[in-house]
């Protein structure tokens, strides 16, 4: 292979690849902050939308904490389907809104806050603990 | 050299997903992210549905190449040597070949197996009547399969949805017609995950709120030989009657009997942990990604996803008021002491089922707890399933 | 396929699947009736009797709890062959009954209590667990 | 019409189990269930006799298809589309591929050598002698196979039970003798439970009281350089003079290598729990199938078991007597030092046959605390067994 | 009979490793026991580190036969039951299947999605930007090895070695010059452990005082919705750009979905526990298992190894360089509110980089703390890297 | 087979086998005395060295006793590499006496000690227990 070979391959190779790697994560960023830009307006709505966005980060760590109760969660699926339709509107829209982001056209959504999930086991064992609580009462 | 760029630029764009993205693929991709949905918000069923739905979504990106639906229509022409060729093999592919050798269900059971306590039913082995009873409807909605126009093999993977057991779904439509896996799957997760809504309006019709008053005798405890033994029987006997049910109820057995021996606590720590979850991981994933556009480009393809959303309602609902149906049988035989409102649990769907049961039965008398009654028959159910899936099997598998 | 052959066909599954389901469950309803005929019996044998069941019954939810102890098992394979041989062919027996229901003639046997295990590790684990406590003594 | 449903029953029946079992099933059943037995109620080797049992037990329900032995008979003929024909590669005959690929014994060792430490090996390296001499019955062993009618392979699987360790057993007869692999691996197992039985009365026939009174010195502090490098060396040396070894030492080391480094804790946890409890589990129920009814129906099978029987508890016998007698050897040469009862802990089966001695010693001499100088033997002998098992797989293995 | 012993002897001697030992594989040894002692002493990655090197020892010990590069020169030719003939798949060969199917990488990435927290690359987009720029260099680099003499699919498996991202290398070498594998792999994770020593003398030099002691302001909260869509999203847009990333980027999302979406808690542990664990300890001895003597042989693979190393050094000070470059661009742009210095955390090398920034800016200005600010472009470096190599995997994969 | 071929056969892979089995442990004995050798020179070496030797030994149970600290590890690569060269020089050497061992030509070495590994954890789980922390803050 010719040094000009060389030189062309590798000119190409290293322009396409920088191209492509800063139009994917600048697209990102475009995403991203879409996001930003909702989660500030969500901040902007008052107290109470403020302390839902709050409790909402401290989630993670609090359900790692939490050593979920089967008592909790026996009715748990029902209470579920009794919610209000607004957040199910929430997410679902901005899922949709996500992927129609993704496929190049952008439209206005809302983000609500998202319900705080109770169980961190699996419905097997919690049938097996429930069982036990029954034996023992 | 600039043009080399530019060509290069294009080449690319060509090869990129946007430039082979078709309607088709926008749909699934937004059924996959409608799942994804239903699994986080409303924890359907996550542990799989969320694994389904991402492959699902995996697959459907253009050119992503991890699954390949075309190479598992002519599994008798594969080569070794072509799980190195990556237009053949993609990595959900791989991932699927222990759906299709038929590993993953029974690793899963076995799972189930060292999580389950049999002893409610051992307690009461009448509820092994309302297990099988819960199961009749499968039959039914096999009839209603074949009238709705599938072939004889769909019929009984769809038939089999009202099992409302994963494993045994993905496994006997494995067997039977594996290209209506997606749908299926994606079905019997669903409808699992909306017991608590379908069930409780059609135990009301069929009961009076005095049945549902009726408070059941406190089950007498349970011998640890008792539930050594189980295992051991339940396997002989099943395998023996049923054969091909093997699989299934023989390593549901195992991992019970891991559980109960009380001698090998780690392979049953394992079997319900690490193992059942790698397992779980890899079918749902490659599960989901059998459900590609491709596949919804073939005629009549979408209206088949829509009857089997129809029967698989239909089969839920029948097996329900089956169970039920045989409780009230079971409280006037035995003089007024059974609850019908377990019979539902006959379903399988552990232990959503019998929560479903006890929380009717305590709307109906607030002191009243069904659920360790529900539990005989919920987890005859998962046993009835398997039985009925072996005789589907069995009958209608080619081979 | 013609509407008749479809009906034939649906009719015959549906005909041949419910009565091998409930051959199949009623069958087992046999065999663990049987269980709960001797369970009643050995609970009528007395006081003492009773009371080994029970702590048969609380059994494994003990196991679960109790973190097994190197001492204690280090000399526990050779206790249980110097066991009593009464539990042994009580056990066996069982065994060896079910198979023999499961085969299709029953014939009478006696269930005997069945002795405690202590450990719940390996012994590959315990050998170490040994180790490290005899270089802290 | 009706007709159609009696002749489906009929149909249905004559594919059930029941119409296919012969009396040699129920014989492979019957022993299946003592096997189950022994195991729940005796702790014999639970971790592995529980799943070869009920392996053995599922393959033997006819018709279950789990496991085909007649397609491992002719591997060379095996096409990669057969794993999808379920009439040659049932689900059992899929997880056996990890002990016909040599696999899995190795990953398991891994994890045992995880779970080793080598401390009082290297603070008394004079315990390899007796490492080695207690593997001098195998070779005795192998002498009686070949009078009692065994060919070479078959004999050197035999002789390797008196390795007194599991999965060297496995990997040898996979290699030598693989049709045999049922019964060796039920014998190995088997008499490794049986080691507290075995041993003693050899051990006190061979050594007078005085000599099991020996109180030995405490070993000195081991430091953690010297536990990093032992595994390092040890892999390489006994790979280059016993390179058909290299599977399973290498494994052995490396696992151990996990657990001294102190660096790669991860993958020193999972080494000794998730993967090799997965592996145990997936060996011995695929092993415990290999022991089909079409196997005791070969004229002659049982008659092989039966000897099986006798040499391996042969084997144990001379293992633990050479063993004892190299640590009198042992203890004359040292001046009185060494208590002999150590000797037989050579026999491997880790950690039983230390505590053994232990027992033995503080009978004789209720302040003798000899389980940390047994130790030493005791993993010497697992590093000899894979040593013996490397020649005989190099002087035997034809290909 | 003394002569047949004594030709037995000589035999097993000839078969013995030691008399196969050539200088090369005393050189390859050497190399092992190095690197060794890097994971172990100074923990330079010693989870991949460890197990690779060990890998290649077990590999270089003759006649261990654990592992035939050989085959996979021809892995076209190679039929299923090859896999029971022990002269072509080996132990190592097995577990490389795993590696060769490019099944591995993407495992790894799936725990490894599920131990990230995007939180500080949502909280600050802009993140991203450094992530790219940090991949420079790869290209750089790619220029470099063609100059130095190295075919196209080599030079781009070299290059990523600048993606300062083991899993990523692995897959990317795999698919393009595998028979570098085993140096590649070995220079990736080596300069991922140097990053605390190669990176602070190019920052410092890059920077004034001044810029390294900017403070940066908080970051924002992110809520539990953002964190959901990021994967869902980033899944999809990668994807469909740059399909060849598909397995890595896919399962690395799916990992973070599991962590994320709070409802799969048993499925994001055992990926990031069991699961990579194993995958790891997999990858790790199969990869090193490819380094064997016999390359070594071949004229001119030491050379390429020598050029590797400083191929690799070169690709890492220019990836570090322009992340810092375009992190003082920003700095500029947003009126001096970005510090320079976490731009070079962009290099991935997940935590090391952003470490490595905090402290570089907290010797500058004591009160500074950096290290989450630095998150954000290090996470970004992760998916930059996987981009880079989608692109090279398709502009230079032939098949 | 005759009774002569079997008897062959038999000796031979007797003797064989047991000639190699004895070999290969007695060879390691040799390596691991010399361990024992400088294990117990550089317990001679005085007091200081002797209490390094202690701290070695005690090292696996305290490592694992000890949850690994996040903010510990954040700069412990850092401190390896300034750390004195003479440890690294020792182990270096140490392991590289071992092959030259294992290769049948011995050579004196040094063994000095080796410094604690604090970090139990991964790089990568560690990073996020940083933020977790620093998000605390
Ligand atoms: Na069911
Ligand atoms: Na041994
Ligand atoms: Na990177």
């Amino acid at each position: 292979m010719s040094l000009q070979e060389k030189l062309t391959i590798s000119g190409n190779v290293a322009f396409v690849g920088i191209v492509v790697v800063f139009l994917v994560l600048t697209s990102l960023i475009l995403v991203v902050s879409i996001f930003g830009f909702f989660a500030k307006t969500g901040s902007g709505k008052g107290k109470k939308g403020k302390e839902e966005k709050d409790a909402d980060v401290d989630y993670v760590s609090g359900e790692e904490a939490e050593d979920s109760d089967a008592e909790d969660s026996d009715t748990q699926v029902l209470e579920a389907t009794d919610e209000s339709e607004e957040d199910e509107v929430g997410l679902i829209a901005a899922i949709m809104a996500a992927i129609t982001v993704a496929m190049g056209s952008v439209s206005g959504f809302h983000i609500s806050s998202i319900r705080r999930s109770k169980r961190n086991t699996t419905s097997w064992n919690t049938a097996g603990r429930d069982e036990y609580h029954a034996t023992r009462l | 050299m600039w043009n080399v760029f530019v060509d290069s630029i294009i080449g690319l764009a060509k090869k990129s997903g946007f430039s082979n993205l078709t309607p088709l693929h926008l749909v699934m991709i937004a059924i996959s992210c409608f799942f994804i949905f239903l699994a986080i918000k409303y924890k359907f069923e996550p542990l799989l549905l969320l694994p389904i739905a991402f492959g699902m979504l995996l697959a459907n990106l253009p050119l992503g190449n991890l699954m390949h639906p075309v190479i598992w229509d002519n599994i008798h022409d594969l080569q070794f040597a072509d799980l190195f060729n990556s237009d053949k093999f993609g990595l959900l592919d791989i991932l699927y070949l222990g759906v299709k050798l038929g590993v993953y269900p029974p690793l899963i059971f076995l799972g189930v197996g060292a999580m389950t306590d049999f002893g409610p039913l051992i307690a009461n082995p009448k509820s092994l009547i309302l297990g099988a009873a819960a199961q009749i409807g499968i039959f039914f909605t096999f009839f209603g399969a074949m009238m709705l126009g599938f072939t004889q093999q769909e019929a009984g993977a769809i038939a089999i949805i009202g099992g409302a057991d994963g494993p045994t779904a993905i496994f006997t439509t494995t067997k039977l017609a594996p290209h209506l896996l997606g749908p299926i799957a994606l079905a019997a997760y669903s409808y699992m995950a909306l017991v608590p809504v379908i069930q409780p309006p059609i135990m009301k019709l069929m009961t009076t709120k005095k049945e549902r008053c009726i408070v059941m005798e406190q089950l007498r405890p349970v011998s640890r030989l008792e539930k050594i033994l189980f295992p051991i029987i339940v396997a002989v006997v099943v395998s023996l009657v049923v054969p091909d049910a093997t699989p299934l109820v023989g390593m549901l057995m195992l991992g019970n009997l891991f559980r109960e021996s009380g001698v090998v606590a780690r392979l049953s720590e394992t079997s319900q942990n690490a193992l059942i979850n790698i397992i779980t991981l890899f079918l749902g994933v490659s599960v989901g990604a059998t459900a590609s556009a491709d596949k919804l480009a073939q005629p009549g393809y979408g209206a088949q996803a829509f009857k089997i959303i129809i029967l698989g309602m239909f089969a839920f609902a029948i097996c329900t008021a089956t169970g039920v149906l045989f409780g009230k049988i079971l409280n006037v035989i035995s003089g007024g002491k059974v609850n019908p409102l377990i019979g539902s649990a006959g379903v399988s769907a552990v232990p959503m089922a019998a929560r479903v049961s006890q929380k009717v039965g305590q709307e109906a008398n607030p002191g009243n707890f069904l659920l360790m009654h529900a539990m005989g028959p919920n987890v005859a159910g998962v046993i009835g399933s398997a039985v009925a899936a072996g005789v589907l099997i069995s009958m209608l598998g080619g081979k």
